[in-house]
């Protein structure tokens, strides 16, 4: 993101916009799996309104020889589906950004190239091909090789009618062609320097991940209330599930799912529910009594802007404080929260065995960014080793709430083993019966908060990123890791690193020094309050110097970071 | 019944009022399960909270008591995840027709195999007195206290309307029978409600003992498989019907539904991750070499 | 109706697909409202969240647009504040009948004044099209990916079960016949149910216009004084027939039972606080002197 | 509470025990108004079990010259009407206690003296009258006139039939003939020193003074589900309220009485939802609503331990995290804990005027403790002046969400003026349409955050207890006030004082200059994990220096606290 031409800087920011139903997805999915058949690093985003037609969206690709991986601002060319579209997007286009579009009117920064996009769809079909139009043009420009775009064409429409079919792939070679011609009159360049093949191959979004990481993690029951952006890990485990031997229920309120996961919980299969924050609020009594009958329980909460609906379809990181205070009472529960897809899979995996093995709430929080945002993978997915149940096969005379000296019971199942298997929502002896008895009470609420110690041990350290021993140190949690990463890259200083947190409760203690150490935190989140910031300051004393909140609906970018931090840095006189 | 029920518990104490209709009810409960010749270990009671719902804390089996209003999703999820288990939710009327109406009535489209047993008292009896959805119009309580003006829920055109699979009511005052009705509540395959009417003597004067033995009276002659005429008795009001309404056979189940139990019964506890079936389908994202 | 309608407003931009029933029901509901001789400052739209809970930003007209399912207690509330005001209930399906099921078991029994308007798309529209509780057996979508396997929902005879006050289905594809029963419904004094039928034709390509034109009928010489014939046909499943199935007059409505208006009729909002009764009322704790 | 005689302290403190349905609330209310009529001043408080016979309840009635105003575990005397309440009332009996029953078994501390409760109660009309019979006796052995105590039995059963009045005064007056043989014997003895009425007369509980102050804050619908410790002010409003033209209804769930809350603010009315943890955690994506919509809302948080439904019928102030929390996205809110009934009036009704003037949601929070004891008041109630609503006539054109530098808006009223009011879930513009406009998101976020301001400049000041500039300091909130302030009567020490809060949150910064001063701030709260305390720490950086928890599900006694500060001052060597 530092200057020089994108064949420097070896990568490539496009921006696709138009309507919802214009098929911007398509044209994400076809020209990602081109670029990446031909080598290339692809990051891909999403921003788009809630509603089904109309309106005005846009994604953001980004093609790299090296490693993309996080959101940018910066845009080297467009393609407008739609005209509306400009005039939102204002902000992320550069005076030096191509604008390809068919009759638009110019509108502030940027240079505008007319393309015939309508005309070569009609005749392809009608204008429903002019997502396929769109994607050829680019793949013109870029001068890739014909047999690769069709073969992302049929990727992309595979299962559909042959007829369609064809028509996608005439569409896309009248679109390449037109590309090339553009190419080659010299008005566009936009190459790129050669591939460097990066990482793992696989390519993920973050809903995939999660799900993937789910399944790992022996998930085999999910409940749910379709809520965005969490529906989608719910529709793969329902389309790539069940022959995994996955049952996926829609319930019919937040409420029921809840309680559906701890009803498999408690009959030993491993329940999940995936929600957004006002399905989780609601929720929020059925936290309290996981914690309070000791089942585990795994929620996904995937985060967009509130208050109540809010901004249904954006991102913010605005929920963190509801899940800390989710549920009457006084218990311990495990948020986590992932900042990629590789991070996305291993929490998920990870939630379960957490969950398992000490009998607590954990809940992950994601965000409408990480979500809907495709990654190339670096690292790798640890599927070997299959997670091994903590259930016991009990005797007669079982007791479900033995007190123990780590807190943790062991846990039977009804129908293995002699005993039987009593869960309360009151307050209970050890065999899960309603007690007043005001002592044992006492013995039950140490029993529950005992589980912080296992927690504590189990807790995962911050990440630190950037040089060692910097004196200025941003701040940052869940789904902002990879952009705060390429910022610190862009801005290559030795005075600054960062710390980031993939597990946000109970902070992991390991870190605590990291972050006592340097002399300025900044504290960086999306969202207006800086909540994450405040956890840091009530249980480590931590006091911000500097705070970057974003809360318009939109991932940070990598520019507005750096730059974000760069003002920081000059005013500290660093 | 001869001997020792395998369902008796040595409880303590007992929560519930002396003479109270939830006595009749526990009983007539663990007599129908050991008539039916099922183990402790093979029952799984669901409750929410509510003066009914300390059930499952007086008899010998494997419970969840949970909250308010929500046994029916967690009972749901205990018979899809192990379908070997007898699954029974039992609680108020307040807790299944109010707060949880929801459930009840998704779960009734829904078909899984549980006897749901509701103790409708027609009172909210733990929270000491207030009117529940099934009180009568003018029954007058320290909250209602110009008496109830909304209509009272029947229970059974309710599950009715929803082609509930199977729908009985019975009265806690008359162990013998509620004991057949359950049995075959329990033994039905797929939903079934038993809406079983409860004299609550401490906070209920208007729907006492006496009272629901003048307003009841047993079916007879009726045509179980008949959902029209199960609806019209239903719909009685002069006086109560007792017995089985409607039980539809064959029905599918909605943990038979979901295709997890087709090739083998082993319940989900037992089932290990596939990680090559996983591994395989992530490899579906990779980058065609 | 001649020239502009009070109710229009205009929108730069109406977040609905193209062809989609909504337009129907919006035009029809304007209508039926100018009709009634209206003015918008009088009319408040209560609506939750989905596709069909926008409709309150697409015409003039008070409106709370609140939490996905819980239009009608809202809606109650504000009849029971100013019974003055003319409160339109409406949502989606989903909305409804999934998420606020219970809130709509327990409106029917309050029986507040309301017309309460469901867009029965038979889907989840604005969440993209996964299985509603009216989705019909079978019904695949990216999350019932095997069909759906619950049995339908029917809010009619559901509504009907529990006695409600009045009972309708329309066709969103039938602007005219639609502005009549919304018109009834609107002026019925009671809880007013219109379920209308309507298409949504991005994610719901079983239940289409066409379909629903072959698999409707209007009802004709209906009793709408009969509850047994209004439960039976409503429970017809071969074709739906469309109309007022139930009408019931003179019942007491909930903002009528309670005792508030019966004096006179000025909203709360108007109501001081009255001092001196609370005074009064604090005096009965002190001692005798 | 100190050391010598109950004569000297001028004080009594009777345990009356037995099981549910055996009338203990007849005999606290029967000998209040006895004691009362004499001129004394009387508190009483409740523990007891979660059914509605048998089991095994207390009540504290404490008889004072002057003003007695919180729980103590000291007992002079105990009337036993069920023998075994005896075990489970073990920790609050001293050796000098008195032990009156029926046959009662010997069992560790106190004096055993058998008086004829079941015979006199049979001789009355059977074994109901055996509380009248208590309530006899102790008037006896105290020395009361009998006509008191016949017009105290004729009061408490106002309204019954004649034949019942008879027999409960033939029981009352057996009973007090028993007792006054017993003073006359010698074997008990328990004189007061001559009362000295104090304060107002009133005798409130906590749930008819927040009661009454939501009527006087002009609250004109209640809505609620039953749930305890909430329900007494429900009834309490049914009972009284619709004379004043109060509406109350039962909601089918808390999620319904919720919105039922907000649907009335928005036409203009008043309403509030009173519930416990379980219920406040379902109405939780409804608070969100309230904060995004800009509708009031006033909940009355009733807690008890949790979590789930833990002990339902007891004490904690265990829920302000949830409290916090709850609601997805980020607002103000203000959260109120009244410690007395005085502050319970002003602080339900000021919580009407807080959520009308400030368009935020209100939430009180009590607990059963202060809600199920009586007190006699010290400070009279401000019930002139009522309220005036901040509504405005609208006028065409209307915008409910209009910008100002406040970030409150006129709030107009369906049915009053010419305007239209819109109201939304999502985010919107001033109008309340759906918006996507992220530059207006910005906009709303701060408008809505701006509030913080005007509660700032409203927030209720903590109230500082015993003497200036001590280097001790209690800190306290909500219920445990008139415990602490004993305690420290007790201990009258002059480097020992309290500081309590009412508000909560947002927390007063006119009190933290006070916290900040003090050398040794030492936590006092009634449940396991030091919520405030936390909250404390976020906000001002308190470092606590001890914590005083309690989480058995009863209250704190004076001499708990006392002798734990006293313990704590110990070892700092103070
Ligand atoms: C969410 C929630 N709301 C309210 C309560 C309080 N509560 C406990 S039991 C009960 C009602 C009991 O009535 P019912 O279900 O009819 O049972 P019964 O006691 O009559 O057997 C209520 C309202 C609760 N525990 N949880
Ligand atoms: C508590 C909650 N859960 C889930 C959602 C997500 N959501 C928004 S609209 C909707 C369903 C829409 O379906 P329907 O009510 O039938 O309306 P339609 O869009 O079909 O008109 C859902 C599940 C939400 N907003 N709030
Ligand atoms: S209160 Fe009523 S329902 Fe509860 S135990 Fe007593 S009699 Fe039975
Ligand atoms: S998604 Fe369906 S219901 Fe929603 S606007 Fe489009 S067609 Fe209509
Ligand atoms: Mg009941
Ligand atoms: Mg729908």
């Amino acid at each position: 993101m530092s200057g020089g031409s994108n064949f420097e800087r070896g990568e490539w920011n496009l921006l696709l916009a138009g309507e919802a139903g214009q098929g911007l997805q398509v044209v994400e999915a076809l020209l990602s799996e081109a670029f990446r058949q031909e080598g290339y690093c692809v990051f891909s985003g999403q921003e788009f309104m809630s509603r089904i037609r109309g309106g005005s969206n846009s994604t953001l690709l980004r093609i790299g020889s090296g490693p993309v991986r996080a959101w940018s601002d910066r845009t080297d060319l467009a393609i407008v589906f739609d005209g509306k579209a400009l005039s939102r997007l204002e902000k992320r286009l550069q005076a030096e950004t191509l604008i390809l579009g068919d009759g638009l009117q110019k509108a502030g920064r940027g240079r505008i190239l007319d393309v015939p996009l309508r005309r070569l769809a009609q005749e392809a079909g009608g204008a429903l091909f002019v997502n396929s139009v769109g994607a050829g043009i680019l793949w013109g420009i870029f001068g890739g090789r014909p047999e690769v775009l069709d073969n992302a064409v049929r990727a992309s429409f595979s299962g559909k009618e042959a007829a369609l079919v064809e028509k996608n792939l005439a569409a896309a070679g009248s679109g390449l062609e037109a590309g090339r011609k553009l190419k080659d009159s010299g008005r566009v360049s936009l190459a790129l320097a050669g591939p460097a093949a990066v990482g793992e191959g696989l390519h993920l979004s973050g809903t995939e991940a999660i799900a993937l990481g789910a399944m790992a993690g022996g998930c085999n029951f999910v409940f749910s209330y379709p809520m965005s952006p969490a529906t989608g890990i719910v529709t793969f485990l329902a389309r790539h599930g069940h022959d995994s031997g996955i049952l996926v229920e829609q319930a019919e309120d937040e409420i029921g799912a809840a309680n559906m996961v701890l009803g498999a919980w408690y009959a030993g299969a491993r329940g999940m529910a995936a929600t957004s924050g006002g399905g989780f609020a609601l929720m929020s009594e059925t936290i309290s009594l996981s914690a309070m009958t000791e089942t585990p329980m795994v929620v996904v909460l995937a985060q967009r802007p509130g208050p109540a609906t809010g901004l249904p379809t954006r991102t913010e990181q605005g929920d963190l404080q509801l899940a800390l205070g989710a549920g009457h009472g006084e218990f311990p529960r495990v948020l986590l929260a992932p900042g990629n897809p590789e991070q996305g899979f291993a929490l998920a995996r990870e939630s379960f065995d957490l969950a398992d093995s000490c009998q607590v709430p954990v809940i992950l929080l994601a965000d409408q960014y990480l979500l809907d945002s495709h990654f190339d993978l670096i690292a790798p997915l640890r599927t070997e080793a299959p997670p091994q149940a903590a259930i016991v096969e009990t005797t007669a005379g079982y007791r479900r709430y033995l007190l123990t000296p780590s807190g943790i019971s062991p846990r039977g199942v009804p129908g293995w083993g002699e005993g039987l298997i009593g869960v309360d929502s009151d307050e209970h002896d050890e065999s899960g019966h309603i007690t007043e008895d005001l002592e044992l009470r006492i013995k039950m609420v140490d029993k529950r908060l005992r589980k912080f110690g296992s927690l504590a041990e189990k807790a995962i350290p911050a990440e630190w990123l950037g040089p060692e021993g910097a004196s200025h140190l941003a701040v940052c949690w869940g789904s902002t890791l990879e952009i705060v990463r390429e910022a610190l890259a862009c801005l290559g200083r030795q005075d600054l690193a960062a710390l980031h947190f993939s597990q946000v409760f109970p902070l992991p203690e390991a870190s605590r020094q990291q972050l006592e150490r340097a002399k300025c935190p900044i504290l960086v989140e999306g969202n207006a309050t800086g909540q994450f910031g405040v956890l840091l300051t009530q249980h480590w004393g931590v006091r911000w110097r500097h705070r970057l909140l974003k809360y318009n609906g939109l991932p940070f970018s990598v520019e507005e970071v750096a730059s974000g931090l760069r003002r920081i840095l000059q005013g500290e006189g660093a | 019944m001869m001997g020792k029920n395998p369902f008796d518990l040595e409880v303590e104490d007992i929560a519930w009022c002396p003479g109270c209709g939830n006595f009749g009810i526990l009983a007539a409960l663990k007599q129908s399960l050991a008539e039916l010749g099922l183990a402790p270990t093979e029952v799984v009671l669901v409750s929410g909270i509510g003066q009914a719902a300390k059930l499952p804390h007086y008899l010998a089996a494997h419970f969840f008591n949970g909250l308010h209003g929500r046994a029916l999703p967690v009972a749901t999820a205990i018979k899809a995840a192990n379908p070997a288990l007898t699954v029974v939710a039992e609680s108020g009327d307040g807790d299944m027709y109010g707060e949880g109406g929801n459930h009840f009535l998704h779960a009734i489209r829904r078909n899984p195999d549980l006897a749901h047993i509701v103790h409708n008292n027609m009172v909210y009896g733990l929270t000491k007195g207030q009117a529940s959805p099934t009180s009568s119009r003018g029954f007058q309580t320290p909250l209602q206290v110009r008496g109830v003006a909304s209509e009272p829920l029947n229970p059974l055109t309710l599950a009715l309307s929803l082609r509930a699979s199977f729908v009985a009511r019975a009265f806690a005052g008359d162990i013998p029978r509620t004991v057949e009705i359950l049995k075959q509540a329990i033994r039905h395959k797929g939903y079934a409600l038993v809406d079983i009417l409860q004299p609550c003597v401490t906070f209920n004067r208007v729907n006492t003992f006496g009272w629901f033995r003048k307003m009841t009276y047993y079916l007879e002659g009726h045509d179980v498989t008949d959902p029209e005429a199960a609806y019209r008795r239903a719909s009685e009001s002069d006086r109560l019907p007792l017995g089985v309404f409607f039980a539809a056979a064959g029905r599918a189940t909605f943990e038979g539904s979901t295709g997890l139990y087709e090739e083998h019964t082993t319940p989900l506890f037992r089932r290990p991750v596939d990680a090559a079936r996983l591994g395989a389908l992530i490899e579906t994202f990779r980058r065609a070499p």
